[in-house]
């Protein structure tokens, strides 16, 4: 910071303003935007290690591990649910975009709840799923496949608990003091990414034996 | 103008001493004396292949080495700013660039590449090849030695395990199916062909074929851990014939034992080296008389648990066959019978065993040779006493043909 | 910022109520030095923060050089017993990570920190604190995996630390947990540092400064920074699917159980590719400003260098399996990539070639800075020649894991990379500390460097063909090798010397320049790029008024024009061009700890991972406070700086809201402050970042790790 | 934003250039369901081999990976706004998809997941260690990603 007399001084001149952007596009966004481009290569790397692993549990000679495959113990119906509940926050989640480019704050905070709420039911459904499967005996370490497929989702899972609390903070946020249009919308890129993954993982991992 | 001859003048100068310098490496660089493990002195076919790439390449390479530094040495004359310059004065044209020159320098040694990558081709689908009625032999890396396996019947069990010194006939195509136990080796014979990675879980084929009788130098090149430095090996191409006699001698079992310091050492090494080494017939809860097999047991080293390293440790039948022990670090024979590529070292006049190399070895081998057989990889100190020494150095040098009557 | 127009801040305090002033978390004041020592700790100052990348890398590169010294020295003769098997194995592998991630990398970044917005007209980055963040991230991190080496030995596995031999059965030491750890925090250093800069370049540019107009330097580290965004997250999953085969028990790797190992050899390569184009590419963009500079000639083919800049970092990842030609995969395969690896050099000759024309009709003065980037045109042309013989796949054979690639790659790396920076040190010294580094002891420097670092790889070149294997701690009489390796290891204290003249370069000039001060002016070197139109060193605020630029090579067409020949004829006097820093008013982010606290959290938390889990926990808590405490906080203290907290000045930030209302304001400048009232006090509404930017931040922790 | 500033022959959104408030949430509930359909499709082709038995596998992993893509660009172009933002975000991210797709595909082929010799160890033409670990096993579907 320049050291600045303390009497007024005339105003300098910006032939511009300084933090307009030369694409038109708010840093924020873009930012996000950068980011999600990066991420694809983190979630294609894992995506990868698990088609590349999915076929090798235990029971295969000379290798050691269990011989449980965690595409056996998919329940795709009960996924299917999970994956329709992330689908409906997503929907929630741009509902609440509108609703702050509406300036309707109230609705974007219900909104905001709602997809929280509902990033926190997948994040359940995951666990129980998690849970459900090392009842099976299926753990991480049980055989290569299992690790891959726990890294994959286990990661996946992170992302959206770092959403939901994202989204639980952004509502409290919004009720202390002021919060950035931009703010949610950025926020609901991100969302909506973790969401896209899923509709990968849930296509490739999943339904694709 | 002057300033352009000086440049040209320095640009001669120094061309002339490139070209003198690159003569200079090029006498020297491409003999074997001297450099056991020198990649430009082929003594294989596949070796041979690989050199009739690099010489045009490293000659493209080298022309134009010389015309970039030329240039630039002549331009950072030519152009140099005198020293009295005046701004303003003779200041250069603003040239913001060519096209067409542009497309020129990115044609031309796009061109130039495309011609060798016709070569390079050809040399890879010609390496790729495995030639007819190949001989097949087994190499499995481990921390941090080689292991040969040789199934001679083709039923998948091996006749012939040996270590540290693979042969093979001249004149015969030899596909090598390298393997490893633990972590990635490499299996690199330079003489010979280039190198392959030893990968877990994996089995990698390369090919040799040499016609020059002679024992050539190998060096593991992936990096492996500690001794990593030290993992060689050697491939000894023997005449024909002679190969015939070693398959014939490394076949038969060992005999008895006659002396009775061999026979003690005998009983010490059922005690406590049959753990992990393995003479065919001997194991570690056999009982005196002790009687030899001619074949490996078929358990050897099949089991080798991957996660941990020395669960077999090297085949000690026929260890005297040869030449070179301790992954290579250590001569087994004294004199020519070190060197001499005959399929019976121990046959050649005058052969006698380096028994103070077997000696040092078992008095301490990682003093030979850094290894952490606390954490199973390599040969522990079995803190022997010199007398346990000394007789299982009489046994160690019983294993092998010059005990036998010769055939 | 710039919140688009139809999307003003909310007041979601129904209007009445005035928006809470935060005083932040309470215990903690905002910083608000911005002198002294402590002003570093919480400085969000690019310029600043570029220094520290500086200052902690060249440490780094003493420590990187003296393993490097112990190398040489343990390989100087046959059989020496200075370092053990083990020792040794963690000297290179500690040398070899040390060089790229704690030194080429970071110095490369502490030149795009401090050049990047000067060079494009902007006051910063786009987002200061999170390039705080990068720069403590890193450094921490930096810290962390050097620590290793007093908790119980650094890593043993070499840099690209193949699997099994990287697993705990094989290296049952923590060095690599270290290594795998400390390599994962850094990469969210650089992520965030990537994004950042991208979003910098594309975002911040000044009036009329197209893509095409940037210098060549500012297109190179663009590049860079996006093969990072793209790179990192792929060794991100290598590192933890390593970190779960070594912490976790999980068999990646292991064959005996099903892993595969080509899959951290692929997935290393497919980052270590881009990674190594990530080292060179900004030191070809140092070069392509110095030459034209010291040629006084623009540089030749600029579209032509943008361009192979392109083609090099996009063909850089379809190459990466030419690090595997023995590794045994198919045939198919290694011919595909060794097709592909050869023809890179037709992008890279491009540059070579129009360096050369740069120069040619040009009227070269040696300063050293240009003697340094001529050395790096001969040198790394040396060390591209040879990579181009590894891309012949059957050649590699013989080649690859002798000494005869630790000479291509250092070849590259120093004679490239390295020449380049210090190339750049010596450029833009000036400018960064207003004070010049001695010619006369630059060039002992120079000439010292480049003797020695031939003496010291060049031979490795006939060491490597005569089979000298790389990663080996010692060779023995009757290989061949000795001569060689004893004038490599003379090279290398040769290289040590000139280090040491170049830090003694650096304190002498500084005495001098402190016995008697001699400002180098603006444009010491009568250069072309708007970083030479501030005075040296850059005032914190950068430019006094944003230029609107109108061509390339912006500063030098103000100085300059031509006469019919095309010979430049002065137009203006450089004192009239330039600016005098003596802005007041400037509107610029204020300091902040949150940076620093979030950062410190992150190796706490490896510490935990290694040893003990518990210590995680004041790791997370720091973590978790450093993010609340930096949403919490708006990035421009309300009450700091520059003596008007109140809103009577229409200055930048009050201006900004209220211009971005207007859909075409030309005359964005002072009027519109007039309406200032909407946006004022709306503490988000101006800052460069506003609260997402932490939620960015949040969503990098939780993706790359 | 100034005028003054020359528009980057780069940046497809003109400086200063409104653009779309995007879609109404009508439109978005009608994406929504669009989706929920989609997603009922797919996870039909679970059940797809005990009603029209197993040969209805050749069909479904085409189709399941289509419908993956018309989802996964559904969202992006809708509810992330692409459709509706500036092309350059489009642009970075499809790259960035882009090249995620063709180096792990290509990373997968090398590592010959694609090109399955039904060799269940290691998909992998040299074959296993141990013959005997060679034995049946089951061929790796050679569907998307093996
Ligand atoms: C700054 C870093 C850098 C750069 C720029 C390069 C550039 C290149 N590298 Fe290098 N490389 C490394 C760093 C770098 N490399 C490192 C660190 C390793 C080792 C990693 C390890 O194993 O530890 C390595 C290893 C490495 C290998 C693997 C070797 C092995 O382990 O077996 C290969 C193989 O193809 C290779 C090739 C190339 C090629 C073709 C280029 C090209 O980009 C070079 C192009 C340049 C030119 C060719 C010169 C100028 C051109 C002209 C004057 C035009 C005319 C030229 C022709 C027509 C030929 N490199
Ligand atoms: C930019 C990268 C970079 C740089 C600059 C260097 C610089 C040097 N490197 Fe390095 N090197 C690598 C990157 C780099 N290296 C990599 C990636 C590897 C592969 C590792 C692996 O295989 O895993 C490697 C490997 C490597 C090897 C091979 C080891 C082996 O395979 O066994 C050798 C051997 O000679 C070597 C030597 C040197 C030397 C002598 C220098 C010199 O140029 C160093 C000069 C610097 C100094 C001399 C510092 C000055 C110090 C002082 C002035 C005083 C001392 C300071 C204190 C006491 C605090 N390097
Ligand atoms: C714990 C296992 C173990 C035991 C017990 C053991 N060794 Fe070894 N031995 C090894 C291993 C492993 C090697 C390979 C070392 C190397 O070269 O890296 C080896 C190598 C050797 C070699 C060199 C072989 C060659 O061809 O290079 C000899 C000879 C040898 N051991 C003899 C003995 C004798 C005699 C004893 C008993 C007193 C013994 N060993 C006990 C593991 C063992
Ligand atoms: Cu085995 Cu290196
Ligand atoms: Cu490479």
């Amino acid at each position: 910071m320049t050291d600045v007399a303390l009497e007024p001084v005339d105003d300098v001149e910006f032939p511009d303003d300084v933090h307009a952007t030369s694409t038109g596009i708010s840093n924020p966004k873009l930012a996000m935007w950068t980011y999600l481009a990066s991420d694809c290569l983190l979630f294609g790397g894992l995506i990868s290690t698990y088609l590349l692993y999915r076929n090798r549990p235990g029971n295969i000679p000379g290798l050691s591990g269990s011989d449980l495959r965690a595409s056996e113990l998919f329940n795709i119906p009960f996924t299917s649910m999970t994956s329709f509940i992330l689908l409906m926050s997503s929907l929630t989640m741009v509902l609440a975009v509108n609703a702050v480019m509406r300036r309707d704050v109230e609705r974007m905070r219900l909104w905001l709840v709602a997809t929280s709420v509902l990033g926190a039911m997948f994040l359940g459904g995951q666990i129980y799923e998690f849970a459900e499967f090392v009842n099976y005996g299926l753990g991480y370490t049980s055989n290569v496949s299992a690790s891959a497929f726990y890294t994959l989702t286990g990661l996946h899972g992170a992302h959206v608990a770092v959403g939901v609390l994202m989204l639980i903070s952004a509502t409290v946020y919004s009720m202390r003091r002021q919060l950035n249009a931009e703010a949610v919308e950025t926020l609901g890129l991100y969302w909506h990414f973790v969401d896209i993954v899923w509709v990968v993982i849930f296509a490739i991992v999943y339904l694709i034996p | 103008m002057p300033r352009n001859r000086k440049a040209t003048v320095v640009a001669l100068i120094s061309t002339a001493a490139i070209l003198l310098g690159f003569w200079l490496i090029i006498r020297t660089i491409g003999q074997p004396t001297g450099k056991p493990l020198n990649t430009l002195a082929p003594f294989g076919q596949q070796a041979q292949d690989i050199q009739n790439l690099t010489i045009p390449v490293f000659a493209v390479a080298g022309v134009i080495f010389v015309l970039v530094m030329v240039a630039v040495i002549w331009m950072v004359v030519r152009f140099r700013a005198p020293d009295d310059a005046v701004e303003g004065e003779h200041e250069p044209a603003q040239t913001h660039g060519n096209t067409p020159l542009e497309i020129g320098w990115t044609i031309v040694p796009a061109v130039i590449l495309a011609v060798l990558a016709v070569l390079n081709v050809q040399t890879l689908l010609r390496l790729d090849d495995t030639g007819e009625n190949p001989l097949e032999v087994t190499v499995a890396g481990q921390q941090w030695w080689w292991e040969y396996r040789y199934d001679l019947d083709g039923d998948q069990t091996p006749e012939i395990v040996t270590a540290t010194q693979m042969v093979m006939p001249a004149g015969r195509d030899v596909t090598v199916k390298i393997q490893s136990n633990d972590v990635i080796h490499s299996f690199w014979i330079p003489s010979l062909n280039g190198k392959k990675d030893a990968v877990p879980g994996r089995t990698h084929e390369l090919v040799f074929n040499s016609d020059n009788p002679g024992i050539y130098e190998g060096q593991c090149t992936e990096f492996c851990g500690l001794s990593h430095g030290v993992m060689r090996m050697q491939v000894k191409v023997l005449p024909p014939a002679e190969y015939d006699v070693w398959i014939r001698e490394m076949t038969k079992a060992p005999a008895q034992p006659t002396s009775a310091a061999a026979s003690r050492g005998e009983a010490l090494f059922v005690g406590q080296c049959a753990r992990c080494h393995e003479v065919n017939g001997l194991t570690p809860d056999s009982t005196p008389p002790f009687t030899y097999s001619d074949e490996p047991s078929p358990d050897y080293g099949v089991e080798v648990d991957s996660s941990l390293s020395s669960k077999n440790a090297p085949n000690l039948t026929n260890f005297m066959m040869r030449q070179t022990f301790a992954g290579n670090l250590l001569a087994l024979w004294e004199g020519d019978a070190a060197t001499a590529v005959v399929a019976v070292p121990g046959q050649v006049p005058g052969a006698t065993p380096d028994k103070v190399n077997i000696k040092r070895w078992l008095r301490n081998p990682q003093d030979v040779k850094p290894m952490d057989a606390e954490n199973n990889q390599g040969m522990p100190n079995l803190n022997l006493s010199e007398d346990q020494i000394d007789d299982l150095t009489e046994y160690l040098v019983t294993l092998g043909p010059s005990t036998r009557p010769a055939a | 910022m710039a919140i688009t127009e139809e999307r003003p801040p909310l007041e979601l305090t129904s209007g009445d109520l005035p928006p809470l002033e935060v005083e932040t978390l309470g215990v903690f004041h905002r910083p608000r030095a911005t002198h002294g020592w402590a002003s570093w700790f919480t400085t969000v100052d690019h310029k600043k923060i570029g220094i520290m990348y500086g200052f902690a890398s060249f440490f780094f590169l003493l420590v990187g050089g003296f393993e490097a010294i112990l190398i040489r020295t343990q390989l100087a003769v046959p059989g020496n017993k200075l370092l053990s098997a083990d020792l040794y194995n963690q000297v290179f592998t500690m040398h070899g990570v040390t060089m790229v991630f704690l030194v080429v990398m970071p110095l490369a970044a502490a030149f795009a920190n401090y050049l990047l917005p000067l060079q494009i007209g902007a006051r910063d980055v786009a987002f200061p604190r999170m390039n705080a963040l990068s720069l403590w991230v890193w450094l921490l991190g930096a810290i962390f995996f050097n620590t290793s080496w007093f908790l119980g030995g650094g890593a043993d596995g070499g840099w690209f630390n193949y699997a099994p031999n990287s697993g705990v059965v094989f290296s049952p030491s923590h060095g690599i947990d270290f290594y795998a750890v400390g390599l994962l925090i850094m990469g969210i250093g650089s992520t965030v540092s990537a994004v950042n800069l991208t979003v910098t370049v594309l975002n911040m540019r000044a009036p009329g400064m197209t893509l095409m107009r940037m210098p060549v330097f500012t297109w190179m580290t663009f590049i860079v920074q996006v093969l990072l965004v793209f790179a990192l997250p792929v060794i991100t999953v290598a590192l933890i699917l390593l970190t779960a085969d070594r912490m976790f028990g999980a068999t990646f790797f292991d064959a005996s159980a099903g892993g595969d190992p080509f899959l951290w050899e692929h997935l290393f390569w497919i980052f270590g590719h881009p990674e190594v184009y990530i080292m060179i590419l900004p030191s070809f963009g140092i070069a392509s400003e110095v030459i034209p500079t010291f040629s006084r000639k623009p540089i030749f083919g600029y579209p032509f260098m943008v361009g192979s800049g392109i083609a090099i970092g996009f063909m850089g990842w379809g190459v990466w399996a030419h690090h595997m030609f023995a590794s045994g995969m198919g045939p198919i395969s290694v011919l595909a990539f060794s097709l592909a690896t050869m023809f890179i050099a037709v992008p890279t000759g491009v540059k070579i070639l129009n360096w050369m024309a740069t120069m040619y009709g040009g009227r070269i003065r040696f300063t050293t800075a240009m003697l340094f980037s001529v050395g790096l045109v001969a040198m790394f042309t040396i060390g591209g020649l040879s990579g181009v013989t590894h891309a012949f796949a059957p050649m590699d054979t013989q080649q690859t894991d002798t000494y005869y690639i630790v000479a291509h790659f250092h070849y590259v790396l120093f004679g490239g990379a390295l020449f380049g920076l210090f190339s750049g040190m010596y450029f833009w010294w000036p400018k960064i500390f207003g004070y010049f580094l001695n010619e006369k002891l630059g060039k002992w420097h120079f000439w010292l460097m480049i003797l020695g670092f031939n003496l010291t790889f060049g031979p490795m070149h006939i060491l490597g063909l005569q089979g000298m294997m790389r990663r080996t701690y010692t060779y023995t009489e009757g290989q061949g090798f000795n001569g060689w390796n004893l004038v490599a290891t003379i090279g290398a204290y040769l290289i040590a010397v000139s280090i040491l003249v170049f830090m003694w370069n650096v304190i002498r000039s500084y005495r001098q320049h402190r016995a008697n001060p001699v400002n180098p002016g603006p444009d010491p070197w009568d250069a072309r790029s708007l970083e030479w139109m501030v005075p040296s060193p850059t005032p914190e605020h950068n430019f006094d008024e944003v230029p609107v630029v109108e061509d390339f090579d912006e500063f030098w067409h103000r100085k300059y024009g031509h006469d019919e020949q095309g010979r430049p004829v002065r137009i203006a006097a450089t004192e009239d061009v330039v600016q005098k820093g003596d802005a007041t008013d400037v509107h610029l982010p204020s300091p902040s700890y949150w940076p620093l606290v979030l950062a410190a959290g992150l190796p706490l938390i490896g510490y935990g991972l290694i040893f003990n889990l518990w210590w995680a926990l004041p790791g997370a808590i720091l973590l978790i406070a450093g993010i609340y405490g930096w949403v919490l906080e708006p990035s421009t203290d309300p009450s700091a700086g520059h003596g008007h907290d109140d809103d009577h000045h229409h200055d930048g930030d009050d201006g900004d809201a209220a211009a971005l209302e207007e859909p075409s304001g030309d005359e964005a400048d002072t009027a519109s402050g007039d309406e200032a009232g909407e946006g004022a006090g709306v503490a988000s509404a101006d800052e460069p970042e506003p609260a997402m930017a932490s939620a960015s931040a949040d969503a990098e922790d939780g993706g790359s790790k | 934003m100034s005028a003054t500033i020359d528009v980057d022959d780069d940046s497809p959104v003109h400086p200063g250039e409104h653009h779309d408030h995007g879609p109404s949430d009508g439109t978005y509930w009608k994406v929504f369901w669009a989706l929920v359909v989609i997603t009922a499709l797919e996870v039909s082709t679970y059940f797809w081999d005990v009603w029209f038995g197993e040969s209805s596998w050749t069909f479904a992993v085409p189709l399941l990976l289509v419908l993956m893509v018309v989802k996964f660009v559904l969202i992006a172009s809708v509810f992330m706004h692409l459709r509706f933002d500036s092309k350059l975000l489009t642009r970075i991210f499809y790259f960035g998809l882009a090249l995620a797709c063709i180096v792990y595909l290509a990373a997968l082929a090398v590592m010959n997941i694609f090109t399955d010799n039904g060799n269940p160890w290691f998909n992998d033409p040299p074959p296993a260690v141990t013959p005997s670990a060679v034995v049946t096993g089951e061929t790796t579907g050679g569907g998307m990603g093996g």
